[in-house]
């Protein structure tokens, strides 16, 4: 895996100890929690979910990356990890799941993390969008608040992900276009999705630097995305990451890998578990020992039982809540149909 | 939003129907005087994919095409098997890209060929919109007639199930309202069977909307050598009766059927027509049925404002005015997006709210 | 298809209109009792583009974005001078793509910008249903009301300019029926100055729907400082009659005035009730104004079959039933693609054809 | 100018003499019909028209190289030339002009040339589809009808169009998209519309070949063409051709170019003329004579007064056409609408 076109600036330091057990950290708790939601899933807790497994690295890795007092994520619907690691209340964002609001409790504004997006490639323009803003408000160059879009292989295909590209690029719009290239979009794989296999290689023909990283390397991860959005801060225009990982699990909790994929191209097109990987290398260049995983572990639990309970409490909205949010300056007729409601759901 | 919705999640959501509700879909409520010969009982999902596997088996040239509709069967599995019967080049995903799927559609028609393309979910449907509406509408017309389109374009459609967002939209209003289009939705699996055998013989397109919280209720259909005499034109009376017409189609006919049970309890004799045809609306039944009973409520998923009750309304309006006891009553969706699983039972109309509309309209006295 | 349409054709459309029909949006035929101070006469066209200068004044968070909106100042100059005025910061051509155009719009409304979108023409609006209904409509309930969408979409629309292939589309059953959304279309030059003004300051989004055809008509504008006194809101009776209420909006308003001119001669008196709002629906104006005249009939351009005539039939039908001696009639496009050139005139509803629809609601006898 | 991706086989020899001749004269009727069709608009014998000067090379050297036997067309709406060139009756095909028939009256299956197409960029989707469908039909590789879809550099812009070249590529498809980048779109130039500043260079993302050729020279236009037809017809995938040309006109008769840019800019972007340049190289050759010239501008004259009797003598369609050519079932509720109509405008 190589740059495609060299980004210019690391944007980042190397990173050191305390920076590389806090990646490990947030890779279990994300990690626990995922395992954790399909299991809620199994119990009833929960209708669905859409498991991230696998691709700790790329979201806990980009979302690591990211300056949070002036970078917005627009995510699709996968990215929990990167909920989780920019500080995103995860009660209020598991909410989705429980089908308690669409695109999460969470207020999207404080949190700067847009709110969940169903719509595959849907959000890619509103990155663009927010991103060519922070040009018009004065900020000098160097200090942009940059936009990270995340979306998938297959959502490349949409035509809005090229209409973004190309808006970014013709406009030097402070993005950085993340792909998680996971091999699949539900059961079709990469390779009759991506026409030339790459999205980092559409890049070029934008005029627009990429870079393709291994996806499962959380540190490359971070240091490839802290590369893209220094570009982007330095005013100097959008950039493509592309994350090569692998949907470890199935695409979502109604999916059925097995009528697609075997066990064993599973096993061989999976690669290494970034999350061992991680670990192996922690231990390897004695930065972390066996007492701090436990920690890490411990930690993580403690956290998904604190979300599950979280969950668990969730009611239902009030039903006013459909009329409520509709309108900044809510319409009588709309006002008509919620007392309508009101009196025929109450019997009143 | 990941798809929660297909097999374990529907089979789920089926426990949650009434027992009632799966009865009311049998063949007694369904009268078909028309329809001998065998029937099998099966799903509706199993119905959509025996009447696709049939016109592909009959037309050489029909090709099914979409995200996931290949060796995963769809994510409903409407297309299950398909695959390894039709071969790769007759059943083919394409990346993920609706106006993409629509678009080449346009082209395979140009070809010759009858594309029977499906998004995978009705909110999936409007980036494809410009392609419906402004191509696979308008290229008869443009080409003076000598390029049809026979594209049958399937959209699991309306909501009901606990879907992620954008997982339980009503488009007909949108679909009716577009020339060049015609457009359906059957309310159970016989319906299913033959409509979409039908549609999927037309030398036009046809939107084809399947209520997708239908999908594994089951019932009878029949599959027999006489099926031919099933009419797949027009609206269908499910239901007799004297005092009320409710007009319902997709999953609202058999929530009609409920409350119709429910009426009757009380002495009131609602008859029950299942609109099926969403363009072209079926006039004269709408008068028919109304004609005699003189008051009529629809139901529909949908916001309200601008929905297809509206046309039903007017129709029946126009054509009914004399003796209307009452306006026509619309029960329907709010016009508020369509919300997530906790509070769509209170978006969908319910029993209790079409109820009270049909009270509405038998208690109207002019003012 | 390239644009035939901006001055020298337009105003050579113009020729084509009758004396009648200029002199129809007259002062006299729009009576504003609230609005008193300074007028000045001016086109639609002008009377847009002075109300862009002034929000984009008062509100330093308003952009102007789209197709050749810049330099150009737009196929129809309704943005003409704009960006020389405010910079190419805040008045900015687009690349070629309306579903971009408009998600776009969204990431700047969430970055707290008033983004006022231009699509070229209404046809052109259909790439960008997708971000329009999705996005654009849904953001501020998805966002629990946090990332407000304030959206002022222009879209020159409707038909009557002898213009290629959709470059004559009526979009607003579609649009009125996306929740979230609001939906407007001015009917002359002082509607059209003080309707965006009112709609370029919502927190809304709001479709604004410009009657291509009427662009160049010139009429009286208040744009005195007590032009406060205008209300923005509900519809309008743009003349009194008694006999019968014809409703339309947008270039159709002045049609229909010419239309009660000519049924004065016969002695019925006409009210004519410009809309103006096609989503939220002004009920309550419908219901005054058809309380009075007990008849209606609602004309638009769009196809007949799920348009929004059908909604303001229902609305006034579900209010007035009691007293109402006709069911409301449509006058109505037809269910086929907008037509070429030489057919519009068939096309959209003409005199012969209103008065046809309005001698078929005073002839109505109960059956 | 370069091949960005190099084609494999030229698909076509050398252009020798009466190739070059019939190159010429077909540019000369061409260029003679669009200068008349202006002033038919002027005239007021049609209501718009949308002008190909400039664009000669282009559209009759990319026509040329098709073999209307089993290729089709599917151009946009300033694709005159193309039309010409493949043979399309031009009285019907200039008909669209006078808001006759939207698409044209000619008959799109037999003159293999799809209805022309207001929808920027809506028809490359369709060359995709009709591509596809000449793989599924056993035609032997080598002999594939290819289909041409004619676009802009305004409409790279369009979402439909990645959408397109993915498809296109994924499924190997048959089809050359061949972009005339005339430098503008309406008011907006290419530099301000397509980032990276090419569209084939898109192709190289898509693992396409393409080959960006001087739109200006008919015959490198033609031989472009035909190395990309023979690479699609030969089962090889689809291919991109860039034409750099410009648009020496108004972007239709509505326009006015002198708002966005100036008469030297013209002059100084507008390069050579390209039917003047033909004419030189013949001249030069000893392939062509100024007898030559003036029979071919004679015949030119010619077909343009039968063409535009053809047009002055078309009248409107009857207003039945309206309702007969929605469907190939026409609905009862159409038919009854028919009949209002008739009884209503005829006063029946
Ligand atoms: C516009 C649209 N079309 C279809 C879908 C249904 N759908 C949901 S996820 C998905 C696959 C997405 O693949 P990818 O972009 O690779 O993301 P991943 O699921 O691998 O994270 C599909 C087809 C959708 N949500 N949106
Ligand atoms: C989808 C769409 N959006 C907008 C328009 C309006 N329009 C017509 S031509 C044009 C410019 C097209 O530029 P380009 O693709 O470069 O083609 P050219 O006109 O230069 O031949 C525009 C914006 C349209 N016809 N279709
Ligand atoms: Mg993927
Ligand atoms: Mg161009």
């Amino acid at each position: 895996m190589a740059d495609v076109l060299a980004l210019d600036g690391t944007g980042r330091a190397e990173l050191a100890g305390e920076e590389l057990r806090e990646l490990y950290r947030l890779m279990v708790a994300v990690r626990y929690l995922d395992e954790s939601a399909i299991r809620w899933q199994r119990q009833g807790l929960i209708p669905g979910y859409a498991p991230q497994l696998g691709q700790e690295a790329a979201q806990v890795g980009s979302g690591y990356a990211l300056d949070m007092s002036r970078d917005f994520v627009f995510p699709t619907y996968r990215e929990m990890g990167v909920a989780r690691a920019v500080g995103v209340d995860m009660v209020e964002y598991m909410s989705t799941h429980k089908a308690t609001w669409h695109g999460g409790l969470y207020d999207p504004k404080a949190s700067r993390f847009a709110p969940i997006q169903a719509v595959v490639g849907g959000s890619v323009l509103h990155a663009v969008g927010w991103a060519h803003g922070q040009t018009l408000d004065g900020t000098p160059a160097g200090e942009l608040g940059v936009a990270i879009t995340y979306f998938g292989d297959g959502a490349s295909s949409q035509g809005d992900v090229h209409e973004a590209m190309n808006f970014a690029a013709v406009m030097k719009a402070p993005v950085v276009f993340f792909i998680q290239n996971n091999g699949w979009a539900i059961s079709v794989p990469t390779e009759r999705q991506v026409a030339g296999g790459s999205v980092a290689a559409r890049a070029a023909g934008y005029g627009m630097p990429s870079i393709q990283v291994d996806g499962n390397d959380v540190v490359a991860v971070a240091q490839a995305t802290a590369a893209a959005l220094a570009h982007a801060r330095a005013g100097k225009g959008p950039a493509v990451v592309e994350a090569m990982t692998y949907r470890r699990g199935p695409h979502s909790t109604s999916d059925d890998p097995g009528r697609y994929r075997t066990l064993e191209e599973e096993r061989a097109d999976g690669g290494e578990d970034p999350l061992a990987r991680m670990r192996a290398r922690l231990l390897a260049d004695g930065i972390a020992d066996e007492a701090f995983f436990e920690e890490a572990l411990a930690a993580a639990k403690a956290e998904e039982e604190q979300i599950r309970a979280g969950i668990n409490a969730l009611g239902p909205r009030p039903g006013t809540e459909m009329f409520d949010f509709v309108y900044q300056e809510p319409t009588q007729a709309l006002k008509a149909q919620a007392s309508a409601w009101r009196e025929e759901s109450e019997h009143v | 939003m990941s798809e929660h919705t297909t097999l374990s999640d529907l089979e789920a959501a089926q426990d949650n129907t009434t027992a009632a509700d799966v009865q009311q879909e049998s063949v007694q409520n369904f009268p078909e005087p028309a329809d001998v010969g065998a029937t099998e009982t099966m799903s509706m999902q199993q119905a959509l994919n025996r009447a696709l596997a049939e016109v592909m088996t009959e037309n050489p040239r029909a090709l099914i095409l979409g995200e996931d509709v290949g060796q995963l069967g769809g994510v409903f599995r409407i297309t299950d098997g398909l695959q390894k019967k039709f071969g790769e080049a007759r059943v083919f995903d394409t990346p993920l890209a609706e106006s993409g799927i629509l678009g080449m559609s346009v082209g395979l028609a140009m070809a010759g060929y009858h594309p029977i393309p499906e998004v995978q979910f009705d909110g999936f449907a409007y980036p494809a919109v410009n392609q419906i509406i402004c191509q696979v509408g308008r290229m008869n017309y443009r080409s003076r007639g000598t390029l049809p389109m026979p594209i049958t374009l399937r959209v699991p459609s309306f909501g009901g199930i606990r879907a992620p967002e954008h997982h339980g939209e009503s488009l007909e209003a949108m679909f009716a309202h577009v020339p060049g289009l015609k457009v359906v939705s059957p309310s159970g699996p016989n319906e299913a069977y033959h409509l979409l055998k039908y549609a999927a013989t037309r030398q036009d397109p046809v939107i084809f909307m399947e209520p997708k919280s239908r999908y594994w209720q089951k019932g009878p259909v029949n599959t027999g050598a006489d099926a031919a005499g099933y009419n797949p034109n027009g609206s269908r009376v499910v239901r007799e009766g004297k005092h009320l017409t409710l007009v319902a189609w997709g999953a609202m006919v058999a929530r009609c059927l409920q409350v119709a049970e429910l009426a009757a309890e009380d002495g009131i004799e609602i008859e029950v027509l299942d609109l099926r045809w969403l363009k072209p609306i079926d006039a004269e039944g709408l008068a028919a049925s109304v004609a005699k009973t003189r008051r009529a409520v629809v139901v529909h998923e949908a916001p309200r404002t601008s929905g297809l009750g509206a046309e039903v309304a007017s129709i029946i309006t126009e054509r009914c005015f004399g003796t209307l006891k009452a306006p026509v009553e619309r029960v329907t969706g709010f016009d508020v997006p369509y919300p997530s699983g906790d509070l769509e039972d209170e978006y969908i109309p319910n029993i209790d709210r079409i109820l009270y509309g049909i009270q509405r309209v038998l208690e109207y006295r002019r003012g």
